[in-house]
C-alpha cells in the first residue's frame, strides 16, 4: 500500500526547476507557510482558510499539490476531505498508535447500512431509505447517525410531503479516509449495474451521489419553520 | 458480507438449522449499539428483505441466476414452519408471504391475455433487483466500515497548536448618528440656556453682622460707605448691600446700638457706635 | 533564522548512501514510524515510549537525528526539550496561526455627543465639553473616544491650568466619508435635514471648524513631561 521506496527521491518541494529559481523559492516559502497551518490543526483545514492566509496570487493547488507529493509515502500524509485538508498517519502504521485509539461507539448493523446507503444515494429520503432495507427505519437510528456528524438533513424533497433529503457531511469524508464522494468503494460497478437507482423500473440513469451543498433541482431549502419543527442547526451546520 | 451470528444468539431454537446453514460461510461483523427499536426482529432477520435474501444465499448461486420461483417457496415455507411453532410473526413478514403467494401463482399460470398488469416474470425481475441492491448495500457498508478509519486507524494531530486569537474592537457610527446626537444635544442645551440668573442680594442679616462686626467700637463719626468699600466693588451688587446696610442701621439705631448723621438730603450717611456720653448730638432724621 | 534555501536540498531522509541501501531502508521505516508517533501523540513522546514500540536494535538517536534534520527548514520543526520530542511550528510562521477576532462595538450616545462636539468645536477642552452639554463628562468616554481613533489630545491651552485641547483625527474624516472638517453641515444644512428645529436662539450658532493641523495661537505643544503624564502617545499617532 506505501510505498517506502519512494519515499527517499522525494525532494523538497518536489519541483526542482533550476531555470526559474525564484519562482522555486516563492513556492518552497508558500509550501512551508500551508504546511505550518495545516498541520497546526488536527481537523482538517479548508482551502478558503488556506487562501485567505496566502498571498493572493498564490496557486494554492500548485501548493497543495506540492504538499501532498512530498508527504506521500512518509509516517504522516497529506489527505484531502471535500474541499478540506489534514495531515493523518498513514494507514499501514495504526499498529504502532492503537494507544492513540479512540474507542468509539460501533454502529449497528442497521446503522451502518442507512450510513451506506444515504453516502450511495444522496440525496435520499427516510421512504428511499426505507424502500431500498425492505424495512422501517426506527428514528434512533437516524438521530445515532446525525449524532456522529457523519450524515446531515439537506433540505426537502419537492415532493408530496416535502420529505427531509438527507445527505454526508465532510466529516464522513474525513473519518473514513475520502477525498470525495466518487471514491466510496465500488461506487462505479454499483452504477454501472444501476443498483443505485432507487426508483423502480430501472430505465433511467441515476446521477453520481452529490454531497454538493448545493441543493439539487428536486430539493428545497429548510425554511425557518422547518428548522424550528426538525430542532436543526442550519443544514451546513451539520 | 456479514455475518449474522450474533443476531441469531438466543433467537428461535427451531429454525437455527436453517440458520446455520444460511450464514456459515460468511465472516463476522461488530454490531455494538443494538437498535432499540427494531420491532420485526423475530428471528434475527431485519424485515422480510433481509430473510428472502438469507434464503437466497442458500441456493448458493449469484443473485443474478437465482431462481425466484425457488425462492418464494423457500419463503412460504419458512413462514409455514414459523406459524407452526406458533411464533410471533410481524404483519410484514406475513404481508410479503401473501405477495409471493401471488406472484408464485402467476409464475406458474399462463398469463391471461390483455392484461395491463406486470407479468410475473416482470414481478420476480423487480424482487430480484431489489435483492441485488440491498446485498450491494450490504456489501458498501462493509467495505466502508473496513476502511483505514480516523482515530481507529488514521490518526490526526495529536497536539494540534491553537489558533491564537487576538481581538479587536471596530467601532461603528455613521455621519447620521453623530450628526443627530450634535443636533439633538446643542437642541437641548440652547433651551436649558435661557434661564434666570439669580440675582445675588444681601440680606437684611448679612448686613446686620457685617455692620456690627465693622463699625464695632468706632465711636467717631464715619461714612457708612467706608464700611461697605469691598462690598460695593461689583456693580450688580451695589444696589442691594446699601439698601440692606441702610435698613439694619436704622434698626441698630432702634436698637440702641449706632448712631446715624446725615447733614443734608442725600448727603453721606455718617455713623459711629453708641457710647456713654454727657453731651448727647443731635439726632437728624433720615431721608 | 529559518534558511528556506537549504529546505530543497533536504532529501528523505537525508543520509543517502549507495553502498548500504539495506540499511538505508531500515532507517527510512523507522524514520516512518517515529515520525507517526511523535505527531499522533497528545503529548511529548519520551525517548523510551519511542524505543518500546521500535525493534531493539533500533539507534533511536540516529532515527531522530534523520527526522529533525528533515524537518530543519520547514514549516513544522521537530523539538526536543529533555528527552522529550514533538512537532512545532516555525517560529518564523507563528503569524499564521493568529486570528483577528473582531469585535463590532457601538458608541454611546454620551460618547457620540462628545465626538461630535469635539468634531464641530475642536480645538476644545473637557471643560468646554461640559460647559456646551451642560453635564460632566467621565474620563471613560474620552478613553472609549481615544481608542476609536477619532480623536486625538492636540496641546495644551494657553490659560489657567494649562487644559488639555481635543480634536479630530484624519481617522475620524476616513470613517465618516469627510473629505475635510468643512464638510460637516452647517446651521442651515442640519436644519435642512430636519435635526435642528427652527426655533433657536438669535445668537445661535454652530461653528465651522479648522482643518488645520496646527496648533493655534492659544495651544502650547505638548512637553515630554506631558507625554509621561498623560501616557500619551505622540499626538500625532492618535
Amino acid at each position: 500500500m506505501v510505498d517506502t521506496n519512494n519515499a527517499e527521491v522525494v525532494p523538497f518541494p518536489h519541483l526542482v526547476s533550476d531555470d526559474d529559481s525564484n519562482d522555486h523559492l516563492t513556492l518552497v516559502k508558500h509550501v512551508r507557510m500551508v504546511e505550518a497551518m495545516v498541520f497546526a490543526s488536527s481537523e482538517p483545514v479548508s482551502e478558503k482558510a488556506l487562501g485567505e492566509r496566502l498571498p493572493d496570487d498564490v496557486d494554492l493547488d500548485a501548493v497543495l499539490g506540492e504538499l501532498e507529493k512530498f508527504y506521500s509515502g512518509r509516517g504522516v500524509n497529506l489527505v484531502r476531505s471535500g474541499n478540506n485538508w489534514a495531515f493523518r498517519t498513514a494507514g499501514d502504521l495504526a499498529f504502532l498508535l492503537q494507544k492513540e485509539a479512540i474507542q468509539q461507539r460501533k454502529l449497528s448493523r442497521a446503522a451502518l447500512e442507512v450510513l451506506a446507503i444515504i453516502a450511495y444515494h444522496q440525496p435520499v429520503t427516510r421512504a428511499e431509505i426505507e424502500e431500498i432495507r425492505g424495512v422501517v427505519t426506527s428514528k434512533g437510528t437516524l438521530d445515532v447517525l446525525l449524532e456522529t456528524g457523519w450524515i446531515r438533513m439537506r433540505g426537502r424533497r419537492r415532493a408530496p410531503g416535502r420529505p427531509v433529503t438527507y445527505g454526508s457531511t465532510d466529516q464522513f469524508l474525513d473519518h473514513f479516509g475520502l477525498a470525495e464522494l466518487r471514491d466510496l468503494p465500488g461506487l462505479d460497478e454499483l452504477k454501472g449495474a444501476g443498483l443505485l437507482q432507487s426508483q423502480l423500473p430501472a430505465n433511467f440513469t441515476v446521477p453520481m451521489p452529490d454531497d454538493c451543498e448545493d441543493l439539487t433541482e428536486e430539493e428545497d431549502p429548510f425554511t425557518l419553520e422547518d428548522i424550528e419543527d426538525l430542532g436543526l442547526l442550519p443544514p451546513t451546520g451539520g | 458480507m456479514a455475518d449474522k451470528d450474533e443476531k441469531m444468539t438466543g433467537s428461535g431454537q427451531p429454525v437455527a438449522d436453517i440458520q446455520d446453514d444460511l450464514w456459515s460461510a460468511t465472516a463476522p461483523v461488530d454490531r455494538a449499539i443494538a437498535d432499540p427499536e427494531f420491532t420485526i426482529d423475530v428471528d434475527g432477520f431485519e424485515g422480510p428483505l433481509d430473510l428472502l435474501l438469507s434464503l437466497a444465499r442458500t441456493q448458493k448461486v449469484d443473485l443474478a441466476k437465482i431462481s425466484i420461483l425457488h425462492l418464494a417457496e423457500q419463503y412460504l415455507g419458512f413462514i409455514e414452519e414459523v406459524r407452526r411453532l406458533r411464533l410471533e410473526l410481524a404483519a410484514d413478514y406475513l404481508v410479503m408471504a401473501a405477495w409471493l403467494a401471488f406472484l408464485k401463482s402467476k409464475l406458474l399460470l399462463p398469463e391471461p391475455e390483455g392484461d395491463d398488469e406486470p407479468t410475473g416474470e416482470e414481478l420476480a425481475a423487480q424482487l430480484a433487483f431489489r435483492l441485488k441492491r440491498l446485498e450491494a448495500m450490504r456489501e458498501a457498508a462493509s467495505q466502508l466500515v473496513n476502511r483505514d478509519r480516523l482515530t481507529r486507524d488514521v490518526f490526526a494531530r495529536g497536539m494540534p497548536e491553537p489558533i491564537i486569537v487576538q481581538k479587536r474592537s471596530e467601532f461603528s457610527a455613521t455621519l447620521y448618528d453623530l450628526l443627530t446626537a450634535y443636533a439633538a444635544e446643542r437642541q437641548r442645551q440652547s433651551v436649558s440656556f435661557v434661564h434666570i440668573a439669580r440675582r445675588s442680594v444681601w440680606s437684611l442679616q448679612d448686613a446686620r453682622i457685617i455692620l456690627t462686626r465693622l463699625i464695632g467700637n468706632i465711636s467717631d463719626w464715619a461714612p457708612l460707605n467706608s464700611f461697605l468699600v469691598e462690598y460695593l466693588v461689583e456693580p450688580e451688587m451695589r444696589t442691594s448691600v446699601l439698601a440692606s446696610s441702610f435698613a439694619a442701621s436704622l434698626e441698630l439705631v432702634r436698637e440702641g446700638k449706632l448712631e446715624v448723621q446725615q447733614s443734608a438730603i442725600f448727603a453721606p450717611l455718617y455713623v459711629r457706635s453708641t457710647v456713654p456720653r454727657a453731651v448727647p448730638q443731635t439726632t437728624v432724621g433720615v431721608q
